[in-house]
């Protein structure tokens, strides 16, 4: 095991898996010469060329549907959208092509196409530049969305998306580039499509992924110290979503907390609170939760900005309420 | 082109009039659904087109798709049963019309969102390029999707990276209802090269050899030296889809291009030039007649796809 | 009251409009000369003229952005888009300009904009034509979206989305446009936001919108048959979600199901669900339950895509299961 | 231009300058968020162009906007108070530096969406030519944006509708770290225009009066005849935004950009023909200190938004 940032463990699942399939190049803007926008790519251009890593001019579009097509004609690419805001230029070739040209052919076209792209709030760039609209991709069969929150999930589940011949939706989080996490040596994957257990608690449940697990771990801390035991459930991908282990934490704790960035309405939390109780209903001892980011475009200011994203306290308020 | 080639070219453009006059004739019927979008008056640009292709050669197209589906190998069969929705048709009932394709002809597709699959055809093009083939891309797509971004985008990239891609533009005049001088800023199309700093040329579509000799010219120049643009002229003679109004054409106009049949031009090309006489075009005009009715049956007595068929074929992996 | 087609409703609403308020054009394809894709807009361009009835050129970004400039600006645009299949070449304009003009500059902009557009499957169209992805847009603060299921409401909402200073999604469903309705002479407006009660009844509450609700009535009407009481609550607006009168029913009947068209993973179900644990927990008898299309992008055969559609036989059975 | 006048544009632009100094330094202490996109090196561009307009003209640009804002006759202690996030900002502190915007001062905002606002800018020129107002709208954009879609599809449509758009590109040579060269197909901009038949011209940035008379002429022609496309030569000074690491340009380039300095450049016109001696333009630059100085002030001790603004100026009829 090494101790390492999230920008180190996906910038390390790219460069294993270019150094292993040719076939794996990255497009996007600024992936090359500059390095990254958040330097996930710092040193690829020099190690692989300009062949593999290519910059693009501005053109989400075309850089999606170029991606798209490339996958349909057997390479692999890895496409970065600087930021998920921009994913909306790219929202027909998002959710009408990767997602449908497989299936609306009958199956004779695969779609190996991984879409990096990095999402969240938190640094005042204004209501267009930091929207958490994972779940509108997630709405979308035909696509995988996955959404890690430790570097050990992010380089596992990274060379996952890499290998499976289905698009994947790979959102990292812009504020958590430096989180450190341990990571192991050799080789390893991460199933796409599996919750996982973050921490053990039998008290209460928490949903969450992305960023919101680390907001929840810290709020877990904090509840420990009063003597609340709570059991964090990551989702990690969200489509295929895996309720399993939701459920089963679920039954033991009979109580819930579902922790996202983004808008409540139409959110993550609403899926898995109503799939909790469609599955088990009998098992719920109080209403479940949502924390969310308030139902606003977000501002710049920073206070202001503050005050709309969900924090520790407002998970610990909710933890609170539902014992 | 020798004249089996010629006769083989004929035989294809009647079997596309006759193939969409007969899915018309099944859409009134209620048997082909969905949108119909009819390529007659078109024949001689997909045949042109595609013919000069070589096997390598990658075609991707829009919703208006059968004429390009027969021209890449399709067979009558396999369209008409896609166009009745059927388990044996190319994309196995679930495209329908608009999205017809075979991998294994080199024929990627169809595709029903205007100007979507032109940035496909730059991936596309750019693959062969990464992998060091000489196959060239040919991506044809209609006068109206020339006013999307995807058509800016795909162009100004192909030029950057110097990608083997034919751009054909079907200038048909219209896309639906609007004619190409009330939705594009200049109506030559090929105009619109000028700001990639791209080769263009302009045909007339209803020639098919003037096709032909364009995009030979062109594919050379694809494979040596980077994107083209050919603007190719035509003009359906059909609505944009079945139950088109047409209150936006005279027709006159319609009438004075129907003078201009592609298939006519080419018929008595053939005859006047000695290369084929009445009999053999004739003969060819039956076969044709015979494999349509063989189509239709075969697509008739196909099964539907199972009811499973609805969770198949969407993920490479299983879920859920 | 005049019995009237959903089409002639709308195309009331949009003629009376534009009679009483030189502000309002229509600008979108198709919606002149041809006189509408869905023959909403037929006469209007002989009537009104090309420069209130604008034909573009087929590019749904510059659709939507030129109306939102135009709105900024002053004037009242309708803008149509011909299927909402294509409004994720919009996305970027809808979604971080209609919807975040206004607080991203302290409001400075009022967005006075009607986005018309057409959802809903059935027709055979494909994976990428048959889409009722309305939860999407739902999903973000700043817009307002509306869905009518009645020609009644269609005409009143759409009045007043013409007249409301917010930027409104307008989603009318294509195999609604021959539904007939009851329409009142004169001049009215129904204000959006507020659900409606289209059908009363004691033993269970069914919740739905758009085409859904009339395929929720023939469901209640065979219901009644059997002697179960369905009340339906229609949303008729997706944002702002007017969920008070949902949860007044659900407090009497204390089972509902959910019927929406679009997919059931992140849906409109999951929030309605949501919500009325949140308000009603004690209330619930049985799990609520959702019906929706299955989870694919819809097959073009006919047999096909009707088995992923919802139908009235899968309303009744969700509300046996829940009595 | 009178001598007045000049001694303005010559303030205007130290003005920008020193706010951008000040503003780069009050990032570094933490008071500034977000992103922080400065003009320095392209003054002479704004100042140029916007001082040509009439008041009616509407002005439209993208994130890269104090300049903008200030020549439209935002003052500093607005611009200052919106950065440090103020309640007394133009934009209440919902904007921050991307977005500055004042309706009264036909300041129609900065916008962070490369792109996006050109579609605004054809609305609203479509919105003045459907009330029969005179005036025309000045659209300022990167390079970098005239390879997405929506150039295109803006370009085009204000061509078929005839739209008092002016379009003027601010070629500052990069888009982030992609040069020209290696993201668009043609490395002169204006080159663009052809494909849609557009009047065009290219000017030198660096020199304000270049700038004028460019537009002026400009701007006369879009009253009369419809959209011109302006591609000004420039280049910034500094990263694309604060914390680039530069690795995709030489210093040797930048320092000849810089030797070119636009107020410079400026500033020896005006002592150079006698317009203005020393004294004055010193004068001037010591106005424009204090200036700063009392924006920086004025925005350090204005409030913050009250939590209740965070609910507010979304809606106009109000929601939940
Ligand atoms: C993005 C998008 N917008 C609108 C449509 C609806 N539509 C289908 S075909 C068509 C006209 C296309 O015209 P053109 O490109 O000239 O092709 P043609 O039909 O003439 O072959 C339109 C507007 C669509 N399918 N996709
Ligand atoms: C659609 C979109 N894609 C990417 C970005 C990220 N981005 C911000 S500025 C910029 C470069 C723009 O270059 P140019 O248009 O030349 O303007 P300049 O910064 O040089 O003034 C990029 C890529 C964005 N804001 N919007
Ligand atoms: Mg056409
Ligand atoms: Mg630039």
């Amino acid at each position: 095991m090494t101790v390492m940032t999230m920008r180190q463990a996906i910038s390390q699942a790219l460069w294993e898996e270019m150094e292993r399939d040719e076939r794996v190049f990255i497009i996007g803007e600024e992936v090359g010469l500059w390095g990254g926008t958040y330097a996930v790519t710092k040193g690829f251009y020099d190690h692989f060329g300009p062949e593999r890593v290519r910059d693009t001019p501005i053109a989400e579009g075309v850089i999606i549907g170029a991606a798209n097509g490339a996958a349909m004609a057997g390479l692999r690419p890895v496409a970065e959208l600087m930021t998920i805001n921009f994913a909306f230029l790219a929202m027909d070739q998002i959710v009408n092509h990767s997602a449908k040209l497989r299936s609306m052919f009958g199956g004779q076209f695969t779609i190996p196409l991984v879409i990096r792209t990095v999402g969240g709030g938190g640094r005042q760039l204004g209501a267009t530049h930091s929207q958490t609209p994972d779940v509108v991709f997630a709405h979308f069969p035909g696509l995988k969305v996955v959404a890690p929150g430790t570097p050990y999930d992010a380089k596992g589940l990274l060379k996952s998306a890499i290998r499976t011949d289905d698009p994947v939706m790979f959102i990292e989080h812009a504020t958590l580039y430096q989180t450190r996490g341990e990571v192991p040596d050799g080789e390893y994957l991460e199933p796409i499509g599996v919750s996982k257990v973050q921490r053990q608690g039998d008290d209460v449940t928490l949903v969450t992924y992305s960023k919101m697990l680390q907001v929840s771990l810290q709020a877990a801390d904090q509840l420990a110290q009063d003597g609340v035991e709570v059991e964090i459930v990551d989702l990690r991908s969200l489509r295929p979503l895996d309720i399993e282990p939701v459920v089963a934490s679920f039954r033991r704790t009979n109580r819930c907390v579902i922790v996202e960035e983004g808008w409540p309405s139409y959110g993550i939390g609403a899926e898995v609170a109503t799939r909790l109780y469609e599955e088990a209903f009998d098992y719920a001892d109080a209403p479940i939760r949502r924390v969310a980011q308030k139902e606003v475009p977000l501002p710049y200011n920073r206070e202001l900005e503050q005050l709309a994203l969900p924090q520790v306290d407002d998970v610990i308020s909710a933890v609170k309420e539902v014992l | 082109m020798d004249k089996g080639e010629m006769l083989l070219l004929y035989h294809e453009m009647v079997l596309v009039r006759r193939l969409e006059e007969k899915a018309a004739e099944l859409y009134q019927q209620g048997k082909v659904g969905g949108f119909l979008h009819l390529y007659i008056g078109q024949e001689a640009v997909g045949s042109g087109v595609v013919s000069s292709r070589r096997p390598e050669d990658r075609v991707i197209t829009a919703y208006r798709d059968h004429g390009i589906a027969i021209s890449c190998g399709m067979s009558a069969e396999i369209v008409m049963a896609e166009l009745l929705g059927k388990k044996t048709g190319c994309s196995k009932g679930k495209g329908g019309s608009m999205h017809l394709a075979d991998v294994n002809l080199n024929f990627w597709g169809g595709h029903a969102i205007v100007g979507a699959h032109l940035p496909l055809a730059v991936g596309m093009a750019l693959a062969d390029k990464y992998q060091g083939s000489e196959a060239a891309t040919i991506c044809l797509f209609g006068d109206g999707a020339t006013n999307i971004g995807y058509f800016h985008e795909s162009l100004n990239l192909s030029m950057v990276w110097s990608l083997p891609v034919l751009w054909v533009c079907e200038n048909n005049q219209y896309g639906m209802g609007t004619s190409v001088e009330r939705a594009s800023a200049v109506s030559e199309i090929r105009r619109k090269a000028d700001g990639y700093g791209m080769q263009n040329d302009r045909v007339d579509g209803m020639d098919i050899l003037q096709v032909r000799a364009a995009t030979e010219k062109a594919l050379e120049y694809v494979r040596k030296e980077g994107p083209y643009l050919l603007e190719v002229v035509t003009y359906r003679f059909r609505g944009h889809s079945m139950g088109d109004p047409e209150r936006y054409r005279e027709s006159d106009e319609v009438q004075k291009w129907k003078d201009d049949d592609p298939i006519g031009i080419f018929r008595n090309y053939l005859l006047e030039n000695g290369h084929h006489n009445l009999e053999t075009l004739d003969a060819e005009d039956q076969k044709v007649e015979d494999e349509i009715q063989q189509a239709v049956q075969f697509a008739e007595t196909s099964p539907d796809p199972a009811p499973e068929a609805l969770f198949q074929d969407i993920y490479v992996e299983g879920v859920e």
